[in-house]
């Protein structure tokens, strides 16, 4: 029996599920939101299910189609993947349920919830697709299916701004997978093969191969709103609806980052990535200060939350450089662990705005004042969420950002730790802003009524990004598995 | 496994406030039954731990947060010291938030983040490795914030944003030593000798910086001059939060981070030996003196109090920093009898702004006729912290006093004389004013049944400290009494 | 100069005509018709890589990524079509305006 | 007594007030309680004179642990105070009977009384501080008793006293109990001679319990508390209170134990300007009390010479000490009667037998302090007198001349006492009550008692026999004198009084209050709210480039230049 469960092809489920709940609840809009609220429900058991199988029977790869590599499609059954497909479904459900309450049966605009729901799941399916193809040309494909989902999804507001701004994501998508896959092309002519693993063992240091990675590096910095190129994602994440926000900035922009570090990890090393790497921490860093700064600049949550973003992106950045070879795994780790960490955080942060936008009709700050009150829960939800994109303890920002500053520490980087520390200080100052709105005491003359999809999903989220540093081992212990590094987390200094 | 009791231990405060947050606002009852539920069966516990400790079985408890990093759980006699203190007034906090705030807006979240703050103090308490205690520490800023804003106030919501401001810049650097020291000196766990002992000689250096960083950042939440900015500001939140705040939450929690460091961390000997521990005397007992002067020229009574912490915290800071066991003993003692006696003066001047809306010294004349119970138990709370026998602060003002002389440095007499002046020089006037002036208005006379000049809620807690300052002085010979239980500890410490 | 190796200049040389009518051209559907240039300058160097064979059939393999290369970029090149007409419903032009970038916030 | 008796009698000495003042909280019993206030040092008085074998009990579980217990010194200072607190309880009963601030007064009235009667019992000096700490604080609620700016202003210096008084005895403890690493005062003063820096902890004590004893210059606390206070409250503070500070020199300082010139010449100098600068000081007063608080000053002077004399010679103490002691004695009860009978003083303008009881009852303690013959201070003045040629700074014979001028002096201000009251002026006061009478002729007789009592002395006066006729003619010179300046200055009333140190004082305290209110610091800095940092002209700067980047040519060369740079890499 536990045979028969184990072997049962979890991660291809995983796929296929929501793509083909995508097309029922495409076709059967009435019941779209049920079909969508089923599928959210299967997901995560699926994502155990698949977790377990792997920890539990160490079996090999999974080939769809049957074909051999290089010409089937591998799925990566790694650490990686795992936990990605493990936050994926945590978070997708509870965007699920929030959009529940988010679009209501009876909207105005009925459309919304009529394209909602489809694209949804098609978005959901790709990224896990993505998490789980072990090659470039796949990571091509399902890069641009998750691209164009969210396209859809941001143009589902349906206005003016929010259609420009679903323009230019699709253009720079566009750009970023093109060159992209130029590289990839580039490596396949050396190569013969786009198989990460099999790439990894035969790349060697050429000028056309380092061209290649260039390509793809840029491409998907550009897809990952790397300063100076994240100008597309405030607009982005600021106009689409608030649950799709939350999935932008807790699942797609990771979606281009863990390809980089799928090939900064399996197929660079053998490149000579120095200066890249610390060019990487360079953008890096200043995507940290500008960040918290424009974030402190705004007037309205979801633009400043769109920034905050843009500055943790710049911490993921900081691994690149931080991976010297006695850290590898201590940089690797952290950057896996804040994924991690921000996407429950973030999407929370993003349902908090969506919720006060919903109720008070407009997200700006000022709008908060009062929440204390009968809606206290959004700012108790806003707090604990805060933890970890400040980086305080115990939320997995904070063991992050320990490991980077030990990994900094260690290898003599130390210009890395102002940044880091300024990075926090200016995070607090800019959550504390929206804090001193928040706990305003303005007497309403009514409360605004909130359904309890949209209260309580994002508290269990906030709460579990809260004590995500408690919870972390398991996580980790899990994303370890087939790492390309190995190694301990907390190297020692060695006088 | 009987190492569970320390979680349970953590959870009796932390599950409540959970429950608490999704509570509305209506359920008194169901709050409340929580609320003290909660805090009985921590004390319940803490009493079940105490006498475990007592009898040298330390309790500890390892959870793997990742791969190279725990969070240590451990019992000893110290933190039960800090644990049944904090559990203790916790409950009779508790209680006497109940009261004061009866009918005021925003009750679940305050009782909420009140849980949340309690558990991270248990949590420090309970804390047996430098990391944990970081994690718990930076909750314990976080849950402070929402109760000191409270009151929504445009003047709260000032002091709050001083509040974080300091405490987050504490906190990094907090951190950024932790993580430096980890880096060097590898597992932080608190152990009597200390870990950085047998270091390399080339690092002492470096430890020497890390020890100023981390005194600093400790400074902050223990008021140390110049840090202590946030603590008179922060008194605008509710009385109840500013009675935890200054007598076991906050302040202490820095306090007891001190002493963890030097003590567990750095060990007596290493830190007497790089002579690392004579700037902190020179800190506190300059914190000392100027928080006494500022509580001088303080009308606002909550202010003067405030004032009265930052420089009393700084006799324990000053106990710790003479490295001999008398001077522990006096320091250590004197979290304790600090506490009480802080949260009795906390307690009445709740009462006195709650019952007859007095916030101003100079509203106090003859309100003694008014309120005597109340202002007796003040009156104990201020000649205790003037270190007047046989009230408790005395104790801990005679052996800081023979400590100072048992490590050669007698110039630190001199410190405590004069600040027992100052103390008297600011709280004798307002005794006086109590008992000895006529009233100038009068007040509404009590409505309560007996005319009892407050509610039970409000007037049981101060009383209880009152008379707990009071025994902690006169028993303080006997079994069981806060000296005894640091007497064993220095015995620890110094393996006497 | 073998034929494979000018595909593979030219198909650059169409990528970066592409980039530049991208960034410069201001009208949405020239944007698009760049994207699409863009993308057959790399399907280009894709079948130069295929042909580098010495053998009259070239790589399958490759023949399949612009296969599927080029259904992706249609199904962009529609989305894109459908949002540039909404837009030009919406809003008469068929550009960026200029002034939403400040009237984000 | 059997032994658990008296330890139970021992412990009930400080303990009885305390309870009563628990039993006045309760409004039910209060009444019973306000009736048995005046008995409560009973158990003290019972305890003094029917003495058992050397009673003590260690109390290690009380403060850092205590020891309390009764000893010859301890035996007479305890049958003083218990005498005079009880007199003036009984005094005080019907004196407060309709005042409104009864309760008050006696709380503090008890709380005085426990803590005077168990410093004669502390034998460690921790409970022997609190003791006198309790005294001292509770003393300052019956010195302003009555409210008036007067009382308030003697209340305020009198506390800045108390408060450096108890400071200087702090710092003076801690090193004597380091050097002896005991709390018993026995040790401690065994083992203070030869304690490191001894000079500096003996002028410590000797300032601190200085204060008390109203010891120039720090004596001027005393001319305005004792009047301020209620009569009974001024007796109890001129009897008893005074004593406690001779009690601690006797306790603390190495008295037996070892030859210190330099401090005996102090403190006999010291005593002796004490006793000429309280009469000079008396004598130009108006007030009867204010002149009985310097006469206080000046007596206080003999013993503090005697205990000088002891530290001369160690040798002889043991026959010294009973000196002292009955010289507290004898001056307790006689100043606590003569302060109850300021009070009396209104029966002196009545016509009739009560006139002349109550001058015959003025008389006898006024003739005990001039030390005239067959009175308790002539057998004191006796007593000390064979000890005199001890003294390390003036020959004997010259000492004996001070002592009898010093007896003129006293005698004078007596007299100038008993003409004040007999003035027509104070036919104001109201008559006594029968509790005031009570006291009063309890203490009277005491005072007589006392005085037929030579048994303390016959051990230490080593067989000196008493010549009366040493005692007669300072009083006599004195009252001669007297009669002669009161016939002179009878036409025109003499127009006298006198500023004394408080007024230095005071200005030193107006002074430090200025210091207190420059002090005022500026207000903490403000950190920068949230709305204001977002207006930083760097903010704006980086905004404005922002906007820059949205536009997407300045995008896409910066995308271009990424890719070179990467490709350069």
């Amino acid at each position: 029996m536990t045979e028969l469960f184990l072997h049962q092809q979890w991660l291809i489920w995983l796929t296929l599920l929501p793509l083909g709940a995508a097309v029922a609840a495409f076709l059967a809009p009435q019941q779209a939101r049920w079909i969508g609220l089923a599928t959210a429900l299967l997901l995560p058991v699926c994502a155990l299910a698949g977790i377990l199988s792997v920890t539990l029977t160490h079996a090999d790869p999974i080939t769809a189609g049957g074909w051999p590599t290089p010409l089937g499609i591998e799925l990566r059954r790694d650490g990686l993947a795992l936990v990605m497909l493990a936050v994926t479904a945590l978070v997708g459900f509870i965007i699920s349920c929030y959009a529940l309450g988010y679009f209501p049966v009876h909207d105005r605009h009925y459309d919304k919830v009529r394209y909602f729901w489809p694209l949804w799941l098609f978005l959901w399916g790709s990224c896990n697709a993505l998490f789980v193809s072990g090659d470039l040309f796949n990571l091509y494909v399902t890069l641009e299916l998750v691209t164009l989902s969210s396209v859809a999804l941001i143009a589902l507001e349906g206005g003016k701004q929010a259609l420009a701004a679903a323009l230019r994501y699709l253009f720079i998508g566009l750009l970023g997978s093109l060159s992209y896959l130029l590289g990839v092309g580039l490596l396949y002519g050396s190569y013969a093969t786009v198989d990460i693993a099999l790439l990894g063992e035969m790349i060697s240091a050429t000028r056309l191969n380092h061209a290649a990675m260039a390509l793809m590096v840029a491409g998907l910095v550009l897809k990952s709103a790397l300063f100076p190129l994240h100008f597309w994602l405030p607009q982005a994440h600021t106009m689409a609806p608030a649950p799709v926000s939350a999935a932008l900035s807790a699942l797609v922009v990771k979606a281009a980052y863990v390809i980089l570090l799928r090939l900064w990890f399996e197929v660079f090393p053998a490149l000579d990535t120095f200066a890249v790497g610390h060019l990487l921490g360079l953008l890096g860093s200043i995507a940290i200060v500008w960040g918290s700064l424009m974030a402190l600049r705004q007037e309205r949550l979801k633009l400043l939350i769109a920034y905050s973003t843009v500055a943790q992106i710049g911490y993921l950045y900081l691994v690149f450089p931080l991976a010297q070879p006695e850290t590898m795994a201590a940089a690797w780790t952290g950057g896996v662990l804040l994924m991690m960490t921000h996407a429950c955080g973030k999407s929370a942060m993003f349902m908090v705005a969506g919720t006060i936008h919903h109720t008070a009709g407009s997200d700006r700050l000022s709008r908060l004042a009062g929440a204390g009150g009968p809606v206290g829960v959004l700012a108790v939800v806003f707090t604990l969420a805060a933890t970890t994109i400040i980086g305080l303890p115990p939320s997995g920002g904070f063991f992050a950002k320990w490991i980077f500053i030990n990994a900094a520490l260690v290898t003599g980087q130390w210009w890395y730790l102002p940044i880091i520390l300024s990075g926090t200080l200016l995070a607090a100052a800019y959550i504390a802003r929206v804090l001193g709105w928040a706990f305003l005491d303005v007497k309403r003359s009514s409360y605004p009524v909130i359904p309890w999809v949209m209260k309580w999903p994002p508290l269990v989220l906030s709460v579990i990004a809260l004590l995500f540093g408690l919870i972390a081992y398991e996580p980790i212990q899990i994303a370890l598995i087939g790492a390309p590094v190995h190694g301990s987390i907390m190297v020692e200094m060695t006088p | 496994m009987s190492d569970l009791i320390l979680p349970a231990i953590l959870l009796s405060s932390l599950l409540p406030g959970l429950i608490i947050f999704t509570l509305p606002e209506q359920q008194v009852t169901l709050r409340t039954a929580l609320n003290l539920a909660g805090a009985l069966f921590k004390l319940m516990l803490v009493a079940l731990l105490f006498v475990r400790v007592a009898e040298r079985q330390y309790a500890e408890l390892r959870l793997p947060l990742l791969p190279d990093i725990e969070l240590v759980l451990r019992a000893d006699a110290l933190s039960l010291l800090f644990l049944t203190l904090s559990a203790l007034l916790w409950l009779l906090t508790t209680i006497y938030a109940i009261g004061y705030l009866e009918g005021s807006p925003n009750r679940s979240r305050f009782f909420g983040f009140f849980s949340l703050c309690v558990s991270a103090t248990t949590g420090i308490a309970l804390s047996g490795d430098l990391v944990t205690f970081v994690i718990f520490y930076e909750m314990l800023t976080i849950s402070t914030y929402p109760l000191v804003v409270h009151r929504g106030t445009p003047k709260a919501l000032a002091a709050g944003r001083i509040y974080l401001a300091y405490t987050i810049c504490g906190g990094l650097v907090l951190f950024f030593a932790t993580v430096w020291l980890r880096s060097i000196a590898g597992p932080l766990d608190f152990s009597p000798g200390g870990v950085v002992a047998d270091l390399d000689p080339a690092l002492y250096g470096s430890l020497a910086i890390i020890f100023a960083l981390l005194m600093l950042s400790l400074g902050v939440k223990a008021a140390l001059v110049p840090l202590h900015i946030w603590l008179p500001s922060a008194m605008v939140a509710p009385a109840p939060v500013s009675a935890l705040l200054h007598a076991v939450a906050v302040v202490k929690a820095g306090a007891f981070g001190i002493i963890r460091v030097v003590h567990d961390i750095y060990g007596l000997d290493f830190s007497a030996a790089q002579n690392l521990l004579f700037p902190l005397a020179l800190l506190a007992a300059f914190t000392i003196i100027y928080g006494s002067i500022r509580a001088l020229s303080q009308n606002d009574l909550k202010r003067r109090l405030a004032f009265s912490t930052v420089s009393q915290v700084s006799y324990i800071l000053l106990g710790v920093a003479m490295a001999t066991p008398l001077g522990t003993i006096g320091g250590l003692v004197h979290l304790v009898h600090q506490g009480l006696m802080k949260i009795t003066l906390f307690f009445c001047a709740g009462n006195l702004a709650e019952t007859l809306g007095i916030h101003k010294v100079d509203e106090m004349d003859g309100v003694g006729r008014r309120m005597p119970w109340t202002m007796a138990a003040f009156t104990v709370g201020a000649l205790g912290m003037i270190g007047l026998p046989p009230l408790a602060g005395f104790i801990s003002k005679w052996y800081l006093g023979l400590g100072s002389l048992a490590a050669g440095q007698p110039w630190i007499i001199l410190v405590l004389i004069a600040s027992t002046l100052l103390n008297a020089a600011y709280f004798l006037p307002v005794v006086h004013r109590i008992w000895f002036i006529e009233p100038r208005q009068d007040w509404p006379s009590s409505s309560l049944r007996g005319g009892r000049e407050t509610t039970w809620a409000l007037l049981a807690p101060p009383l209880m400290t009152a008379l707990l300052v009071i025994l902690l002085g006169i028993l303080a010979g006997s079994v069981g009494s806060a000296l005894y239980w640091v007497e064993l500890i220095a015995a620890r410490e110094y393996g006497l | 100069m073998t034929t494979p190796l000018l595909y593979a200049g030219g198909g650059i040389l169409l990528f970066s005509i592409g980039l530049h009518a991208l960034l410069i051209r201001r009208h949405l559907l020239r944007k698009i018709l760049a994207i699409n240039i863009m993308g057959s300058g790399v399907f280009m160097v894709f079948i130069a890589i295929g042909a580098r064979g010495t053998d009259a059939v070239g790589d399958p393999v490759t023949q399949v990524m612009v296969l599927t290369g080029i259904v992706v970029s249609l199904c962009f090149t529609a989305v894109a079509i459908a949002l540039t007409i909404r837009m030009h419903n919406l809003t008469n032009c068929t550009t960026f305006a200029t002034d939403e970038e400040s009237s984000l916030d | 007594m059997s032994a658990t008796v008296s330890t139970a009698m021992l412990l009930l000495v400080p303990v009885f007030p305390l309870l009563l003042i628990g039993a006045l909280t309760v409004t039910r019993v209060r009444h019973m309680a306000l009736a048995m206030c005046p008995l409560a040092p009973l158990p003290g008085l019972v305890l003094a004179l029917f003495p058992a074998a050397n009673v003590s009990v260690a109390m290690p579980w009380l403060l850092v642990g205590s020891h309390w217990g009764m000893d010859h010194t301890g035996q007479i200072f305890l049958l003083l105070t218990a005498l005079l607190w009880l007199a003036a309880g009984i005094y005080a009963r019907s004196y407060t009977r309709n005042s409104p601030q009864r309760l008050r007064f006696w709380i503090f009235f008890l709380l005085c009384m426990s803590g005077n009667l168990g410093l004669t019992l502390a034998l460690d000096m921790i409970s022997f501080y609190l003791f006198f700490t309790l005294m001292s604080f509770a003393a300052y609620g019956l010195i302003i008793h009555d409210n008036t700016p007067f009382a308030l202003r003697a209340g305020r210096i009198y506390l800045w006293l108390v408060i450096l008084g108890e400071v200087l005895l702090f710092a003076a403890l801690l090193p004597a109990a380091r050097a002896a690493d005991s709390l018993l005062l026995r040790d401690v003063a065994a083992t203070l001679a030869n304690a490191e820096g001894m000079n500096l902890i003996l002028a410590l004590l000797l300032v601190a319990l200085g204060i008390k004893m109203g010891a120039v210059p720090l004596h001027f606390w005393l001319p305005l508390a004792h009047p301020a206070a209620p009569i009974p409250a001024s007796a109890v503070l001129s009897g008893a209170m005074i004593k406690a500070g001779l009690l601690g020199l006797l306790r603390l300082f190495p008295l037996g134990f070892a030859t210190l010139p330099g401090w005996s010449a102090t403190l006999l100098s010291l005593g002796l300007l004490m006793a000429f600068f309280g009469v000079l000081m008396g004598l130009l007063q108006k007030q009867p009390k204010t002149l009985l608080a310097y006469s206080s000053i000046s007596q206080i002077g003999f013993p503090l010479m005697a205990i000088g004399l002891g530290l001369a010679a160690p040798q002889q103490w043991p026959l010294l000490a009973p000196v002292v002691g009955f010289y507290a004695l004898h001056h307790g009860l006689a100043k606590g009667a003569l302060f109850l009978g300021v009070g009396m003083t209104g029966h002196l303008n009545s016509p009739g037998l009560m006139r002349h009881v109550t001058l015959a009852g003025l008389m006898l303690p006024a003739l005990a302090l001039a030390g005239a013959p067959f009175t308790s201070g002539a057998l004191a003045k006796a007593g000390l007198k064979p000890f005199l040629m001890l003294s390390p700074l003036l020959d004997e014979s010259l000492l004996t001349l001070l002592l009898g001028g010093a007896a003129v002096g006293t005698t004078l201000l007596m007299g100038r006492l008993l003409l004040i009251l007999w003035s027509p002026a104070r036919a104001a006061v109201k008559a006594a009550t029968s509790g005031m009478w009570g006291g009063w002729s309890l203490l009277l007789l005491a005072v007589v008692l006392v005085s037929s009592y030579p048994g303390v002395l016959t051990s230490s006066a080593a067989g000196a026999d008493l010549k009366w006729i040493d005692a007669l003619w300072p009083v006599a010179g004195g009252a001669i004198i007297t009669l002669l300046g009161w016939y002179s200055t009878r036409k025109r009333g003499a127009h006298l009084g006198a500023k004394d140190l408080d007024v230095l004082l005071d200005a030193l305290l107006r002074r430090l209050a200025n210091l207190a209110a420059a002090l005022k610091l500026p207000p903490p800095p403000r950190l920068p709210r949230g709305a204001r940092w977002q207006n930083l002209p760097l903010l704006l700067l980086l905004q404005d480039s922002e906007q820059q980047l949205r536009q997407l040519s300045v995008a896409g060369v910066m995308f271009i230049l990424l890719l070179l740079a990467l490709l350069l890499l």
